[in-house]
């Protein structure tokens, strides 16, 4: 047992050090942090993440990826975070990708995962429904076949970055016999299609980063299914398992608890720093030593999927831990912004209030409230752990 | 002993339900959040009419002569409804500040107007380096024949368009000494008043402000000279308990709206409040709300018992409703999933108002550092 | 509102101060703490408080009782646990009291009530079973009818000092059909009747406070049954009501954490008083928090008991409530204990030992794990308030 | 990077494991706790033929050669069934310090001895002042020709019938100096040394120590004059991971058999283990224990890799530990009920033996201040 680095893993790490230096850019950073700048600049920014083969390093080789080992993936994450910068958004190149390699038709994988890996294609992801969030069984948005083409109707809801998507890769219900997870088809559906509208949802952040996605009698051909008819909670199932483990925001984490240790040796109370507050080192201790673990926890998870081993039950566990300590932490973050962590930008263009260390605080903590439900909430999370680990 | 309400607390807590249950809705709060001032004019004439702005005030200065259990009574219903009109900052805060005051011209010629709704007066009581200590002052005043001139910065004075703002500045004293301070009401469109305005995320409009050597007339100022922190403290010391009411209004809302959906939203085929460990979880937000009503009623009973533990126990019921109202907020957004982040649903206003009240004149770690003064180290 | 006592209320409390002075001397102290001597001393000590008239407190002034208010009863129990003093023990006064003059017959009444009061006559409560915990329906202790007697048979656990009881007052089974509330009787026994055998349960603080109660053939005259036969869970029922209120445990919560205060100031880290390191006042001030405003939920509670409101669902709360900062406070008494917390004393003639902080600490600390066991467990108070309180 | 077992690991867990399933029941540990020793004797000897005493030391003192994660085998399997013989006070505290120890005929000596189970050892650590800081040490070590006379008096030493006692002792510097500090080797029966033996609630038989003027030859010195406390604390830091690592083999006991509980348990006529709010509260039991760990494995490579930042995160873990162990068990006792609180039943004494590990060598308020003294305040 050990975590020394190799040669080899060294000299990749000063690989990924440098490139982050040298290409996440003050300005780059800036543009990304900006509503109005974030998808032109995300996708400069994964285009030059993809120009070293590193956007879609958890692909096979054969499509481009990197095969990367557990400490390779370990090292990368850290030097992102190291820098703040981010990695690439999952729902194209992470979630659809392995679901187009794994059960996509020889077509679809020469017409969708070159564009995708690419950033030339941005996905976003069609699960939720209002009535089916957690409950994905319960969807009702129905596509009925008519020749080779199906007809979709119906609403999806929560769908993050809907508004700057190309794709959307949805589940939709084919079927209303047997067991309702044998009755959902997996479709990819071009944003472009006539009867598909977006209408925004601004969350508790103020800001706009979910959508409605409404379809009304959209046409789509079959040739956009994956897989076979009904067998979509299948292809559906193995994305799931991935964003569980992306959500845990290890080095999301990572980053921000420096974030925090820096601004709380900046003032607090009676002008000293807060660090010099005892009760509150305490309880920044107690957050850093449940990351500590949970940094080690993922570790763990990583490395089994090395091993060869499918992240089951250990991701449901990291989403569980992940999203709890990302929470601890956004909340020490507003807890010590101070009176600025309550101001809200009315304009997108009042950029210092927007940039302000209180104003991040006050939208990550808000939006990270979304990171316990989504993904499958974790209560959910922790009935599948009960039943499957612990036999319940 | 005695926990009960008298009638007229009764009557004057049911009216004021009854009155925002009937016009009160979250998209009339919406639209109000539009509105620029950050409150509704038209609502603040109706508390007027009401007479709900006298609640706080003597009778012999024309006020209904209420205490801090009638105070609470109202901001616990405006809690409950999330009302955004400056009740606190301007009566229960400023309004007490001049009516508790012994200037009694300033008082006598300002107070009818308080309480007709003419005039709106906020409490600058933040500096930048004060971090929520009232002693901690640096702005000063300096005595120039019958005038002052103050020079200082406030922040996050609340109610951005008041008509005229208290400014506590120091006449004599240190940094930190509760002696030498002194209390100017001064006009808030005057001229060199610099302000910065901005919006907070409970919807309240809020500023900074700015003045180098602006002129005050001494007729303007509330105590004798550098003896105003006395009046501030007990003003404080209540107000606080006003504001943790309006979040026992919060929080009493909260768990029963979860209840209420959890009722309802069907996940799995049935109604997820069938679920024990959800059932469980609301019937701690139930438990919490009435932790913090205990001692909310434990704070009033020292006020009003003028017992010398009021500031220990206003400081304790801080830090609770600083740690539960979050928490229970928190879990209102959680068991509401989805619907608990869309900001077009209450549910998460109300985890920005509770998450404001905490920050509002200390968080619960500054007020754990008081309870921990006070109580360990007297 | 208000806290302010009135005159009398004012002379009630100075009696009472000055009664617990002169009574409550160090030797009876040490006498109830020791095993050996804490049946005769506790005995002693009721009988005190019974020539006041105060034992019984609760009862209607017709038996003996005080009718006192809210207010008397809060300044009692605050003078009692100033001098760290114990109200009666519970089982016979406290609960069964209540079901004797309201639902016992005259005769029962004449028999048992006086020596009840006045600590002539122990009794134990046989509810629980194996198996029939804070399931109470489900106990299966039978008595069947054979002329003017039942025979009963069967075994009650957890039974708080069996070992000294005269009388254990019992739910049996005396009906299959219905409802299992609807089959259930409540029989007053002698100890001494033959077929009856204690055997000992030891606790996890190493001490024998809870027993099992076998019942072999026991004869029992009908006259023993209180009220009508397969009524005895709406008997039961008033008396678990008063039970859980009882156990919030509210002044034995203030009388610790003056000895947590005290003890704390004497040693910690450093060889500074513990009170001195920030992080654990601030621990010992979110107890303090807890309890200030538990104190308050009892004075709700006894205060609406006053005003003709039974103790319903409040009760639950504070059972609830109060466990858990019984807990929060026996947690910190171990924790400040330093090295002699974990000392146990193998026989109960090591004085010393027995009688040290440490030592105690531990006992309470682990006896007292069982609050949020007993009395209907803390789920199942959770249950009860999230059907009745709250809908669901 | 690489926290997978070797081969050799995965035979040493699987034979300690089965070996314990075997023989070590509960009611085997009822026995022995009543045996005046507070443990077997004749189980120590098997523990010594079987091997398991060589294992963390080097082959060429005929050791096994094991290292940190070796010995956190054996240790998480001995927390799982909660043996209770002295191999963490015997073998990883105060072997390791005689194994580790520069003083080579001692050695040569006495570790063949230790290793064949006829000798034990224990390690006076702790003192009345001391609060667990292992440079707080007011015992003195006078030299007086060849030998030294010792002074002092120590706390909690384990293991009260061990045959020989390191106490660490003062020949130079201030109260909390860690130059100064050497460690000699004591007779345990030998004249001078005043024992009060007691039993621990974990069931260890402990001793409180006092001697005034005992006489040591220099040859039972375990470092040069004045420079033990490196030694002392690189032990302790891996003897504290060991400890770390029972904790988490008791951990992860506890939940698994409330798991195995509450699927047989019937409450309302079903298995309790079907209540959701239970199931999500074991889930709870089982993540903690996941954290833990995570961390113990963080600190293993910790000490593995050499790294900077062993004392760090040695800390953290028992923090951890404490906190989660301690919770862990609560819940564990809680779900059982009744069951949990009878002695008989082994529960309880895992949630005795979690708080004495918690209490070993600084609990986690202890640890807490530690770890943030080497991160907030370097």
């Amino acid at each position: 047992m050990h975590t020394k680095l190799s040669h080899q893993e060294l000299a990749f790490q000063e690989d990924v050090r440098v490139f982050m230096r040298e290409n996440f850019t003050p300005e780059l950073a800036e543009k990304i942090a900006h509503p109005a700048t974030f998808k032109s600049a995300t996708i400069e920014w994964q285009k030059r993440l993809d120009s070293r083969g590193w956007a879609a390093n958890g692909w096979p080789e054969e499509h481009g990826g990197g095969a990367w080992s557990a400490t390779q993936k370990y090292i990368y994450c850290n030097e992102l975070a190291a820098v703040g910068a981010p990695d690439v958004i999952p729902m194209g190149i992470k979630m659809l990708g392995p679901v187009l390699y794994s059960y996509g038709s020889e077509e679809q994988k020469q017409k969708f995962l070159p564009a995708t890996k690419s950033s030339d294609m941005w996905w976003c992801q069609g699960y939720s429904e209002v009535g089916a969030g957690s409950d994905l069984a319960a969807l009702k948005t129905r596509a009925v076949r008519d020749g080779d083409d199906y007809i979709v109707n119906g609403a999806k809801i929560w769908t993050t970055y809907a508004q700057y998507a190309d794709w959307i890769f949805c589940l939709v219900k084919t079927s209303d016999e047997g067991r309702p997870q044998g009755c959902i088809s997996f479709l990819l559906i071009d944003m472009k299609t006539p009867g598909i509208s977006v209408s925004p949802i601004i969350s508790i952040d103020e800001e706009h980063h979910l959508n409605e996605v409404h379809f009304e009698n959209v046409r789509i051909p079959v040739g956009n299914r994956i897989g076979e008819e009904n067998q979509g909670w299948t292809y559906a199932k193995a994305l799931l398992t991935y964003e569980r483990t992306a959500i845990a925001g290890v080095a999301y984490c990572k980053h921000t608890l420096e974030k925090v240790r820096k601004l709380a040796s900046q003032g607090g109370e009676e002008s000293l720093s807060l660090l010099d507050d005892v009760d509150f080192q305490a309880r920044l201790a107690d957050v850093e030593i449940e990351f500590m673990a949970l940094e080690f926890l993922e570790l763990r998870v990583l490395s089994s999927i090395d091993n060869g081993e499918a992240p089951g039950m250990e991701s449901s566990l990291l989403k569980l831990k992940g999203s709890e300590v990302q929470q601890l932490v956004q909340t020490l973050l507003w807890d010590i912004a101070g009176s600025s962590g309550g101001m809200v930008p009315d304009m997108h263009d009042a950029k210092a209030l927007w940039e302000c260390q209180g104003n991040v605080a006050r939208r990550e903590y808000m939006f990270g409230r979304a990171a316990t439900i989504y993904g499958g909430s974790n209560e959910v999370q922790r009935n599948i752990i009960a039943k499957y680990a612990l036999g319940l | 002993m005695n926990f009960s309400m008298t009638e007229e607390q009764l009557m004057l807590k049911d009216s004021v339900a009854k009155y925002l249950q009937d016009t009160y809705s979250a998209e009339h709060r919406v639209n109000i959040l539009k509105q620029t001032r950050g409150y509704s004019a038209e609502n603040w004439q109706t508390f007027a009419d009401l007479g709900w702005l006298t609640v706080p005030f003597a009778e012999e200065d024309g006020g209904f002569g209420g205490n801090i259990s009638d105070v609470s009574i109202i901001m616990e219903e405006f809690g409950s409804a999330l009302v955004i009109e400056p009740f606190w900052s301007g009566v229960v805060l400023a309004g007490q500040l001049i009516a508790r005051s012994n200037n009694d011209s300033l008082k006598k010629h300002l107070m009818p107007t308080l309480m007709s709704g003419e005039q709106l007066v906020s409490f600058a009581f933040l500096e930048p380096q004060s971090v929520f200590m009232l002693n901690h002052l640096t702005t000063t005043a300096t005595k120039v024949g019958d005038n002052y001139l103050l020079s200082g910065e406030k922040r996050v004075v609340l109610n951005a368009t008041a008509d005229s703002i208290l400014i506590p500045a120091r006449t004599a004293g240190d940094g930190s000494s509760e002696q030498g301070i002194s209390l100017f009401l001064v006009d808030a469109n005057g001229p060199g008043l610099q302000r910065d305005v901005y919006r907070l995320m409970d919807g309240q409009l809020a500023m900074d402000i700015r003045f180098d050597g602006i002129q005050v007339s001494s007729a303007r100022m509330l105590t004798a000279e550098g003896e105003a922190f006395p009046l501030i403290s007990e003003v404080v010391s209540e107000a606080l308990v006003a504001l943790c009411a309006e979040a026992v209004g919060a929080m009493n809302h909260l768990y029963k709206a979860t209840a209420d959906y959890c009722r309802t939203r069907e996940q799995f085929g049935v109604a997820i409040g069938t679920f024990q460990a959800l059932q469980h979880r609301i019937v701690d937000m139930f438990m919490a709300t009435e932790q913090c009503r205990s001692l909310l009623m434990r704070a009033q009973c020292s006020i009003l018992d003028g017992s010398s533990d009021i500031q220990r126990d206003v400081a304790a019921l801080k830090v609770m409703i600083g740690k539960h109202g979050r928490h229970v907020a928190e879990e209102a957004v959680q068991l509401h999933g989805g619907m608990g982040m869309s900001n077009e649903m209450p549910i998460g206003i109300y985890l920005k108002r509770l998450m404001m009240i905490d920050s509002y004149l200390g968080n619960k770690d500054h007020h754990r550092r008081q309870f921990c003064k006070l109580r360990y180290c007297a």
